[in-house]
């Protein structure tokens, strides 16, 4: 505690922890529970969490560049997310729905969403805008917390649709809907907490707390430990090493297991840490040091995973390159496209502000198509 | 099915049977709608007839019940949700304008949210503070919201309906000082009733109607004014001032066709609203029938609503809110150009 | 249980209680702590608690007898609530605060705040407006759980003004916010407990568990135990039995010393019953049964107070027809005062609602004093 | 003193810092305000100056800012909110529009609740949804709020200190396309420079200022529209037009006799504003000047401003937002009568 002063109300907690940050087991009984609900995790498996997790560093590499170098005006990195993200979005299955935030690449990744259409926002081409429905990813909201009351109404609509507790696991459903630390200070997250608890409803509050909203510490933002917050509305909670993927793979998945099962909605804290700005924009070094940016390298949730494959005898440095080589391939294919990824029709505003027909919307249209011609025809000129 | 006397609570409530009864993705959330039917009764029964499940008493939390209601629109269903009072609002506030207003255009027309807002608002009901609000132009000026107002309960019977089955999301204002007056209600009219399950056409949503027509003064008013604005007209007639009374109905869009016909006959206009009139709907519809009129205009549109005072204690409400002498007062000035 | 299935999560949670129902002391010894802070408390405090209470409910009779002949236009009924107020509002000293909510007539009663000016609201002559300096009470609101950040907001105030743990009693200060079992739902609720904690401000929440939110029950408004809302935001909290003064005292007063002293904010919830309706326009008939109403009337806060002072030999008919007359008096005179509220000027809308002059206040101001000139010399009579 | 040519920004920063130096009450709320500075920088190094008990770091929750800050100010404080990003309000509307609006009218004067809440708004400068919006009209509406807004570093230094020194609670719009212009500012103006610890003068939260004389046309901007009406003007006397700009700096209230006077010489006038010209500001500013100075218009007012849609993505904000081609071309159409 002494030398992480930064950690706020961390330590004392108990945390779930399945795999230590060298990559061994944690042999920690009290853990057993846990353990036994991923014993079907097998090397395949730890293969693929581990190419998801490459390929979402090296996409927030790869689109920190291209903001670097002016094609991007903004974006959220989420280096050192990547187990907490990686591991929660494979409890979900094809029939869950997920509500991201703005940094849960990795998620949309795991769930199809071409990343590349995830940047038309950071490039200022749309507000968004992948198709919702294939796969059953909705969009993000950049207004903290606002999307949690969305998450907890569309899992009210799943539970009234008949499809919770059917026991047809392919057919039982749940919501999944991923935000920070910050936004649980929002009022929006107490009531959706309040309206999951009362419904019961099928949705699992996955906070990622990463120590930091922008340059507020956990210590400024909550009294912690966060974790119970979940308890004071009635959910059920648990807190999770954020960073070993396992540990957040089993705790996601008995969670989602409930919701589908009707055993209504859990509050995890998954305890990570944000490595990168909070967004490009950002300077971390004015707010916090080195010695907690070290404290957390030491605990990466990419590397504990090639340490596990090792300790596991499942690495080759075959697999390392293959995954190596796709992750070139995809940021290669993602600069092309954000770089090919015109301007919009400036008319493209006036569309679908409304789902029928708005006299003022119209009306402004059709000026403005006006205005447009007349000042191709150099009328408007001056 | 032929027309009935009923008073504006009613006909509320016999729209959302209609709805309730063709859809059954349409359900009602609240504070207080379900067993007790509402603080004005306007689900009275509803609880009853299509369960709790469906007629849903919320928690106590306006931005949960909208933000929920945006959770259920976008998984099909078609939330009603009632605000308890105008005053009380502010709470969603945020839900309203960031996201229910923009998840159509954020998605690129491919998701709609299909959530109305019914607010009994207005005053002159001798209420408490917070009671008896016009907050209307605070949602007007975004895009994506829909706000419209009945003033009879026919209007109500028809409008609501469209309201529910239009896929935009829609701030349904009941002037609950006419909650009790009765207007004769055709039950056979609206998408609901008629049994079109999918509505096309949302005509009461988006014009304004001639509710009285006349040759010298243009009096607009919405909601509560309407009854207010008859009486003038009435008045006036008998002092030989012929005025063409129009129903706004809809705040977003304004109908300035219908609007803007009249006054190029008229020649004068006064716009009354219970809502303070600094930055009111009166403003934006003087502006821009002062724009398409401009030669037309004999005097300038006039506006007659609240003062830029809070909705004062009970007792005095009646001077703040527009009533014949102050509505009088205005056609007379403007007759006076 | 069975027999009460409208009391949501009650009888598991330990609550706090020093007083049976009849009257007898619970001697349970889980109640030890509380039953020592409260040794102080005698017979005349004893007295002196009846007759608040009595006089208390005096009020709420003759103010709803107010409103059914029409001289008031609503009245929000207390009736039930006494031990829960009173013995809280005995808690404070004189240099605490109070933010009350709009069913907390004993509470202002208790600090001094004529009740009479309380109704002007209700008859509808201004929007509330007594003294708050005085009383150190200020002004509620009719907007659910607006004033839990009010109140938060001031005890940092306090705080910043160091009057929290000086060491002298007669200078530091905390605050007490009551608000009810409804008002925790909204958001605003939550981020008071979450600022109050992370600041650990000198405020105390003290909920009023009513059981109702007009209509609408604890098991539709929440997932209890209620009582642990609050440690879901790091604040201590305490669940009492509401209907015990005694016990209601004790806790409140712990939970003011602590704030006082530094310790920070506390949550308690106190378990009680709305009696009558929520407003006079309410119809409780609706929605709960008479089972219900009879279970709390056997549990009539006002009846232990009286069956207390019998069994510790303190109630005689003296003092009985001592408080009866004077709360007759109390009631007379309160009677009086609002029949003679006379209609305020209606230019009184335009007075202060800048505290600088403000042009489009002046200007409508000055308009209406024309207009009503005009009007008075029949000019704009039609 | 002496003049100091700084960017509104750092003008910004030095009233915070001299109302911070002045008055022990004086303190900063809002996320991110403390050791980082702000996202905008507008507050660096003042946490560090003062301490983080007034210069504070909070929560993330804007309605807690807000509401706390009232509290605060009931006890003696003065608190400078500042709410990150325009479009981050509205989890507050309902503490600023039912309490902080309010409680001085319903302590019949009282209670005073001198809250500053500091908002960078407005466009242009290529950032993400709910970043660039401009939000003013919904608070103008509402009574006991003062809504103001300067457009270059001199006001904005004296205009932060008059609004922070107010008794009443001020919505300061700070345009954040233009924290980066530099402008000459007189550091010995205002109530805490000047060492006044009372102000009883609040001149330029009340008035506009012309800051461009001319004949032909008046202009009104207000925030960030200001620089582009300069330039519309400069380019149009090229033209041999002669515009008169005004800079509104008041949104409420709104110095009608200033306006007026400007609009009785010219008998022309194009308002522009970045907020959506339906139910935005230019329709209050609209319908009342066609009611003062009717027989001396000789077109009705136009407004240039953004559209009824949401703000758009960044790559074509600018045309949403009212550039010099539509003030031109509304100067043109106003001349054209
Ligand atoms: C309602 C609202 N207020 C403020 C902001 C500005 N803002 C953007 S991100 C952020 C911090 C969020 O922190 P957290 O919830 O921990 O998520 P993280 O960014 O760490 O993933 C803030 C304050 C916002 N986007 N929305
Ligand atoms: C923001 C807001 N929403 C709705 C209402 C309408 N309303 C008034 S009292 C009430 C119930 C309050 O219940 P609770 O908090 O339990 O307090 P109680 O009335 O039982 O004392 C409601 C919904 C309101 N006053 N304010
Ligand atoms: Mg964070
Ligand atoms: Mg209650």
């Amino acid at each position: 505690m002494a030398e992480t002063p930064w950690l706020p109300h961390n330590e004392a907690e108990p945390t779930v922890q399945l795999v230590l940050p060298d990559g061994s087991e944690n042999t920690d009984t009290q853990w057993d529970h846990y353990r036994n609900l991923v014993k079907d995790v097998d090397a395949a498996t730890w293969r693929t969490w581990y190419r998801d997790m490459a390929l979402m560093r090296r996409f927030d590499e790869e689109a920190t560049a291209l903001q670097r170098t002016g094609e991007l005006a903004l974006f959220t990195q989420a280096r050192g997310q990547e187990a907490a993200q990686i591991g929660s979005v494979h409890a979900t299955r094809a029939q869950d729905w997920i509500f991201p935030a703005y940094r849960e690449h990795g998620v949309l990744q795991v769930r199809g969403v071409p990343l590349k259409e995830e940047l038309h926002l950071f490039r200022g081409v749309d507000h968004g805008g992948w198709d919702t429905e294939k796969h059953h990813v909705h969009l993000n909201t950049l207004v903290i917390s606002a999307h949690t009351l969305h998450a907890t109404g569309y899992a009210m609509g799943i539970q009234r649709d008949g499809l919770v507790a059917t026991g047809d696991p392919d057919t039982d459903a749940a919501v999944m809907v991923y935000f920070g630390d910050g936004a649980t200070s929002e009022g929006d997250t107490s009531e959706a907490l309040n309206f999951a608890a009362v419904n019961q409803a099928p949705v699992v509050f996955f906070c990622q707390n990463n120590q930091w909203a922008i340059s507020v510490p956990g210590t400024r933002q909550y009294r912690g430990p966060l974790v119970r917050r979940g308890a004071g509305f009635g959910v059920p909670c648990v807190r999770v090493d954020g960073n070993d993927v396992l540990a957040v793979h089993a705790v996601t998945r008995e969670a989602m297991e409930r919701a589908r099962n009707g055993g209504g909605p859990t509050f995890i804290e998954a305890v990570t840490f944000r490595q990168g700005a909070h967004t490009t924009s950002d300077d971390p070094t004015r707010y916090r040091g080195t010695d907690e940016e070290q404290y957390w390298s030491q605990r990466d949730p990419v590397e504990r995973v090639v340490a596990r494959l090792r300790a596991m005898g499942a690495w080759d440095e075959r697999f390392h390159t293959e995954v190596t080589h796709e992750a070139d391939e995809f940021a290669a294919e993602l600069r092309t496209y954000v770089r090919s990824l015109g301007r919009p029709a400036s008319s493209a505003m006036f569309d679908h502000v409304y789902a029928t027909p708005h006299a003022i919307n119209q009306t402004e249209r059709d000026w403005f198509a006006g205005f447009e011609r007349d000042l191709a025809d150099g009328e408007g000129g001056h | 099915m032929a027309e009935q006397r009923i008073p504006l609570a009613k006909a509320i409530n016999a729209a959302l049977e209609a709805a309730l009864s063709a859809d059954p993705k349409v359900l009602l959330m609240g504070e207080d709608i379900g067993p007790l039917g509402g603080v004005f009764r306007v689900t009275a029964d509803l609880a009853t007839k299509f369960g709790e499940d469906r007629v849903v008493d919320t928690p106590l939390a306006e931005s949960g019940i909208v933000g929920t209601a945006i959770g259920l629109a976008l998984r099909g269903y078609r939330p009603v949700c009632e605000i308890q009072f105008d005053g009380f609002i502010f709470p969603a506030f945020d839900q309203i304008t960031t996201q229910l207003a923009k998840l159509h255009a954020r998605s690129r027309g491919r998701l709609t949210v299909p959530v109305v807002i019914r607010v009994p608002y207005g005053g002159g009901i001798g209420a408490v503070e917070h009671h008896s609000e016009s907050p209307e132009a605070l949602f007007a000026h975004t895009a994506g919201l829909r706000v419209v107002s009945p003033a009879n309960p026919a209007d109500a019977f028809v409008m609501l309906q469209e309201a529910i089955a239009c896929p935009d999301p829609v701030l349904f204002f009941e002037p609950k000082g006419q909650y009790w007056a009765k207007g004769d209600v055709d039950l056979s009219a609206g998408p609901y009733a008629t049994g079109q399950s999918v509505a096309t056409q949302f005509d009461t949503l988006n014009t304004a109607k001639v509710v009285r027509e006349g040759t010298d003064v243009t009096l607009i008013g919405y909601g509560p004014t309407v009854v207010t604005a008859l009486k003038v007209a009435q008045s006036a007639a008998a002092e030989g001032t012929s005025i063409e009374v129009i129903d706004l109905r809809a705040i977003s869009p304004i109908d300035f066709p219908t609007l803007i016909e009249s006054v190029q006959k008229t020649g004068r206009c006064v716009v009354v609203h219970e809502a303070p009139v600094f930055f009111g709907a009166g403003a934006e519809i003087a502006a821009r029938l002062t724009q398409e009129c401009f030669y037309h205009l004999e005097a300038p549109v006039a506006r007659v609503g609240g003062f830029h005072t809070p909705y004062p204690p009970a007792k005095i409400e009646h001077d703040y809110l527009p009533g014949l002498e102050r509505v009088m007062d205005a056609i007379d000035s403007v007759l006076a150009y």
